[in-house]
């Protein structure tokens, strides 16, 4: 069994108003480290065995077709060690 | 006139839309996700709610359904089709419409009486009502903020394809205070105010909605 | 771990068992094994602990709600009454409506969202469970000192949960209350309502009859969530009881609560099923005890056979596990396929997972072996008992009367009417209702700020029913008794403002720990309240739920009955707003003003309570109710002053449609503002129906007042101008200003 | 500048109706690949400089406290190169 990882941000150049919120919560609590942020989603996919060639191909056309809207966010695909 | 309302697993304002159609006097078909058969309707309602809960994003995988496999085969052909709300979104998804609806600005769900102005007169969905009319009707939705390229909002602000504005104020952050828009051919509109809970004054801030309704009869008596 | 089986509690009948850590008492451990003749295996004792604990046997509060039976009025209304899911009442024309309201309070404050969101999903599934469909919520609040750090880590996430939950599921949001006091800093109380419709012949009970049929899980799959959370959560303050291993917290899913209900209407309208129960507090625990002792008794559960989404749980917590979204039908076996199919078009996971049997055990077996063989009314309806001991608390004689400033002139009445409508309890509460939505569905006839919610059931006849959720917990804590009467009047005159007649009664009693005499007997006064004052208005109790333990240390709460009173109109078109809808309308004050400050927002404001509660007045209330009902017609508005008294109720009604008014009073103009006497309420008419009014009025015994008249953009009380704008100002800018 | 990474993640107990809704959605689309799927959050947190130990140490907290609810979540911190 191993775990797929696919990342999805928002594109650069689109508003995150959840990012947005971080970054004016932080130094509220006292937090100034952050000169920005951003947030994203995480998916944790769990497939059997270790990922084929096939299989990473199949994440990535799943990333590409429904978890990620490619109008306003990219994609990345990992395997996690 | 046989006007379609689509129920996906997780639509709210179905029952909603079809009590419009019927009371601008046209014949409401109730329509299942689950099958491609659009029941020789001869517009169609995507309507509000959360299909699928809208966990991943909103109507993100209810454009994958059977039906809307259908509707964007006829869209393509010019059959008008009007997404409300979590529609509109399907209907972005779907790219049968540009940009995309993220997050409201301040992260709340809102439901307030919006006064938006029309501002697209030509579609199907919107002939009933006079050029920069302003109307109130309710918002309620968490990620009605509409956002698309600076390419793509040259093109909808370029080609009239903004068909409702927000009026007064901006509720959710929406670009060029965008609440609807069209596609090139004008038969598929999405908007995120909801016309039909305008529809009577007795359960909705007014009966300004109703004309989306009665646009669509009179458009297909026209053809 | 071994499994422990029955026959091995038999052979081993001194292990120890952890009765303890489970919340159960000696003697209750005791009168278990007294029950079973021998030691509960670990899943009796699981489901003994979960379904003794207060939350669900009502072991300190049974012997003080038997009064709304002894009392009650016999009411033809009633259909179904106290003791199933929820109260079912008729309201003409075939329609049957039922109502409820719950608590989700402890899980609201250790994960607000969540906690929130599903207690409205709790509440949902009762009435659903009924064979109604849902159709509105409210969910009345309480928090701590609204600039309180904590209150804004609770509220936000609290509201948040409520809307997100009500408004995935479509269900319109039509009111309910938002207060502020220091007492609810740790103990915020989340209190949900659901009402639902149905034709009197769709109604459904819990029970479990005719051997052969089959038991049927459906819905959500069943994981650790809330493992221990009713036992822990519910029945015993929370920091003792730091649960280990497994999440007492459970996590909605309101699209799974979704199809759930459009599946189990489509179940119902077939008559597929003899029996239902939903899964909430203590499970499955709970439903297979609640339907085999609602039945005739017996009943075998194949309990491998629960479809799970953790596989490493045990039988002990698969029993325990309050997972979400859940329910259980019995069904006879010819309807089985039907059945399935219906669930596979909602994409809703379906299980036979056993059986109704000829004998009167509840035998639950785990791949083969009996692990547990108990008769299930000791489970479900059976628990412990307890006479708490009562005092009259301390507290109560040392009460000082009110010493307040009390503003005269101008300058002064404008200052504190600014200063009263943007303090937090009685600022505008859009910050919050603008997140649910009111409109799903349609129907809604009135929603918030009105004084009610209304529905309209049926779209030809115009009929429609009202809700109103009430409490005024400073009257309680200053006399219990009188308190609770005083919630209960304040609801039905919501409910008649806006046109609708009261019917019928639920409540949520919110308490401090049952184990303090001085709580008890707060709560033991309360129900004696509630069950008079129904007697004497002649309106059922339907049901109701008790939260107890809402304290911290030694300080509980104030007493929070919340009352939710059902009225019924038979057209929806007449109802009344608040708002005044024009300039040039009469406003009159119905029902006359005491100068008593007690428990009054203006003596919160000074920090003050006072010595007395009002008595309630059930006479006068019932013919200001009347003239209310039968004057309709003449009103175009109608508000009832309640909380901040007439100060707070004008600013509503001027503010709504920007419309002022120019108001004069003879009298205390102090007391004229801001005292709370029940028993009022304001009204616009045009002139030419003030004759009309006097007659009424003299016919029902009610004093009126003819107070000035609507017009322009200014509010002016003898003398006082308050530009609209800047009342507008003042009475919406305070929640936003605190939470964001 | 750098960017320091905070995932944040519901516990395996906990329900997760995100991952759960598009790992029923994804065989629809024909994709087989997934035994489970589960969904969390990615913040992107650019800071000046090389990120220190107490600035890594802040932001430990700040996921602790603000990013993440530790009744139903767990984080991780990274640093991205
Ligand atoms: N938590 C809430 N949810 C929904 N509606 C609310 C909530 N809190 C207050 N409201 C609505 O706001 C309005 C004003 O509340 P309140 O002043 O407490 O009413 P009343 O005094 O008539 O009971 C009412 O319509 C009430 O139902
Ligand atoms: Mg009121």
């Amino acid at each position: 069994m191993a775990t797929i990882i696919v990342e999805v941000m928002l594109k650069p150049e689109i508003l995150d108003p959840q990012g947005q919120a971080v970054a004016s919560a932080l130094p509220r609590l006292g937090f100034n480290f952050a000169k920005s942020v951003r947030q994203g989603k995480r998916f944790e996919i769990v497939v059997d065995g270790e990922p084929t060639h096939t299989q990473l191909a199949e994440v990535e056309a799943a990333a590409e077709k429904l978890l990620s809207n490619p109008v306003i966010e990219t994609y990345v695909v990992k395997v996690e060690k | 006139m046989r006007i379609g309302v689509v129920t996906f697993p997780g639509s709210l304002d179905d029952s909603s839309a079809l009590r419009a159609i019927r009371l601008a006097g046209g014949e409401a078909v109730p329509l299942f996700h689950a099958s491609d058969d659009l029941k020789e309707v001869q517009a169609v309602v995507l309507p509000g709610g959360f299909s699928y809960g809208d966990y991943l994003r909103c109507g993100a995988i209810s454009r994958f359904a059977p039906i809307m496999e259908s509707i964007i085969v006829a869209a393509e052909h010019g059959f008008p089709v009007l997404g409300i709300c979590n529609g509109f979104q399907i209907l972005t998804e779907s790219h049968l419409l540009p940009g995309a609806l993220i997050r409201n600005q301040d992260l709340h769900f809102i439901c307030t009486d919006q006064p938006v102005t029309v501002e697209n007169t030509n579609t199907p969905w919107t002939r009933g009502y006079t050029q920069g009319q302003r109307i109130v009707i309710p918002i309620k939705n968490g990620e009605g903020s509409y956002q698309a390229s600076a390419e793509t909002l040259a093109e909808l602000e370029g080609e009239g394809r903004v068909v409702l504005r927000y009026a007064d104020k901006n509720p959710n952050g929406s670009q060029n205070n965008i609440a609807g828009i069209t596609n090139a051919r004008g038969n598929v509109v999405g908007v995120m105010p909801h016309p039909e809970q305008a529809i009577e004054s007795l359960t909705g801030p007014s009966e300004d909605g109703l004309i989306f309704f009665s646009s669509i009869l009179q458009s297909l008596v026209a053809r | 771990m071994a499994l422990d089986t029955v026959s091995v509690a038999q052979s081993t009948p001194d292990n120890k068992q952890p009765w303890r850590e489970l919340g159960l008492k000696e003697d209750e451990y005791q009168s278990i094994r007294e029950i079973l003749g021998r030691r509960p295996t670990s899943s009796e004792l699981a489901m003994y602990s979960v379904m003794w604990s207060e939350h669900c046997s009502y072991k300190s509060s049974k012997i003080h709600l038997k009064q709304f039976g002894e009392k009650a009025v016999k009411s033809d209304a009633l259909l179904v009454g106290i003791g199933e899911n929820a109260g079912v009442v008729d309201i003409g024309q075939g329609y049957a409506i039922t109502f409820k309201i719950e608590s989700h309070n402890h899980p609201s404050f250790v994960e607000p969202y969540q906690g929130a969101a599903t207690g409205v999903g709790g509440i949902v599934r009762d009435i659903l469970t009924m064979g109604a469909r849902p159709i509105a919520v409210m969910d009345p609040l309480r928090f701590g000192l609204a600039d309180a750090p904590d209150t804004r880590r609770v509220l936000p996430g609290i509201v948040a949960g409520v809307g997100g939950y009500g408004n995935c599921l479509g269900l319109p949001n039509i009111g309910g209350e938002v207060v502020f006091d220091e007492t609810y800093a740790g103990n915020p109380l989340v209190n949900a309502l659901c009402v639902g419709v149905m034709k009197h012949s769709d109604i459904k009970l819990a029970t479990a009859h005719g051997t052969g049929n089959l038991v049927v899980l459906f819905g959500a799959k069943t994981g650790g969530d809330g493992i221990g959370g009713v036992s822990v959560l519910a029945s015993e303050t929370f920091a003792d009881g730091k649960s280990a291993k497994r999440p007492a917290v459970q996590v909605g899913d309101p699209f799974a609560e979704k199809v759930l209900i459009e599946c189990s209407l489509e179940i119902f309208a077939e008559d597929l099923v003899v029996g239902i129960q939903d899964l909430g507090g203590a499970g499955l625990s709970c439903a297979t005890s609640e339907l085999a002792s609602g039945g005739s008794g017996g009943m075998d559960i194949q309990l491998e056979k629960v479809p799970l989404r953790d596989p490493s749980l045990s039988p002990e917590e698969i029993l325990m596990s309050e997972s979400q979204e859940r329910m259980c039908a019995i069904i006879e076996p010819s309807k089985l396929a039907r059945f399935m199919q219906i669930c596979k078009k909602w994409d809703v996971t379906a299980t036979v997972i056993g059986e109704v049997t000829s004998g009167d055990r509840l035998n639950i077996t785990w791949n083969g072996e009996l692990i547990v063989d108990v008769p299930p009314r000791t489970v479900a309806h059976d628990g412990p008992v307890y006479n708490r001991p009562m005092a009259r608390p301390a507290y109560l004689d040392g009460l000082t009367p009110i010493s307040i400033p009390l503003p005269q002139t101008p300058a002064e009445i404008k200052d504190a009417i600014l200063k009263l409508v943007a303090s937090p309890n009685i600022a505008d509460k859009s910050w919050v209702t603008d997140q649910y939505d009111r409109y799903v569905r349609g129907d809604s006839v009135l929603s918030q700020p009105e004084d009610s919610g209304m529905i309209r059931i049926d779209e030809q006849s115009h009929l429609g029913v009202a809700i109103s959720t009430d409490a005024n917990a400073r009257w309680s804590y200053l006399d219990p008794y009188e308190g609770v009467k005083l919630a209960l009047l304040e609801s039905c005159r919501n409910i008649a403002v806006g046109g609708a007649k009261p019917l019928a009664i639920t409540n949520c009693l919110n308490f401090g720990s049952p184990e303090d005499p001085g709580v008890m007997w707060q709560f033991a006064e309360t129900v004696r309240g509630l069950a008079d004052i129904a007697l004497e208005m002649g309106l059922p109790v339907t049901g109701g739920n008790v939260s107890f333990y809402n304290q911290t240390g030694s300080v509980a709460i104030l007493p929070t009955p919340v009352i939710g009173v059902l009225g019924v109109i038979q057209d929806v078109r007449t109802r009344t707003k608040v708002g005044l809808p024009k300039a040039g309308l009469d406003i009159y004050q119905l029902g006359t003003t005491d100068a008593n400050f007690s428990g009054s927002e203006w003596a919160y404001l000074h920090g003050q309570i006072g010595d007395s509660a009002p008595r309630a007045d059930v006479d006068h209330e019932t013919r200001l109710v009347n003239l209310l009902l039968e004057g309709q017609p003449l009103f175009e508005s109608a508000h009832d002053l309640s909380d901040g008294g007439f100060a707070a109720a004008i600013t509503e009604v001027t503010l709504k449609h920007n419309i002022g008014a120019t108001i004069e009073f003879v009298g205390d103009i102090a007391a004229e503002l801001f005292a709370q006497t029940p028993g009022r309420a304001i009204i616009s008419l045009e002139p030419h129906n003030a004759a009309a009014l006097k007659a009424l009025a003299e016919k029902h015994g009610i004093a009126i007042n003819r107070l000035g008249q609507s017009g322009g953009d200014v509010l002016t009380i003898n003398g006082a101008h308050i530009p609209l704008d800047e009342l507008r100002k003042a009475h919406t800018e305070t929640l936003p200003k605190l939470f964001g």
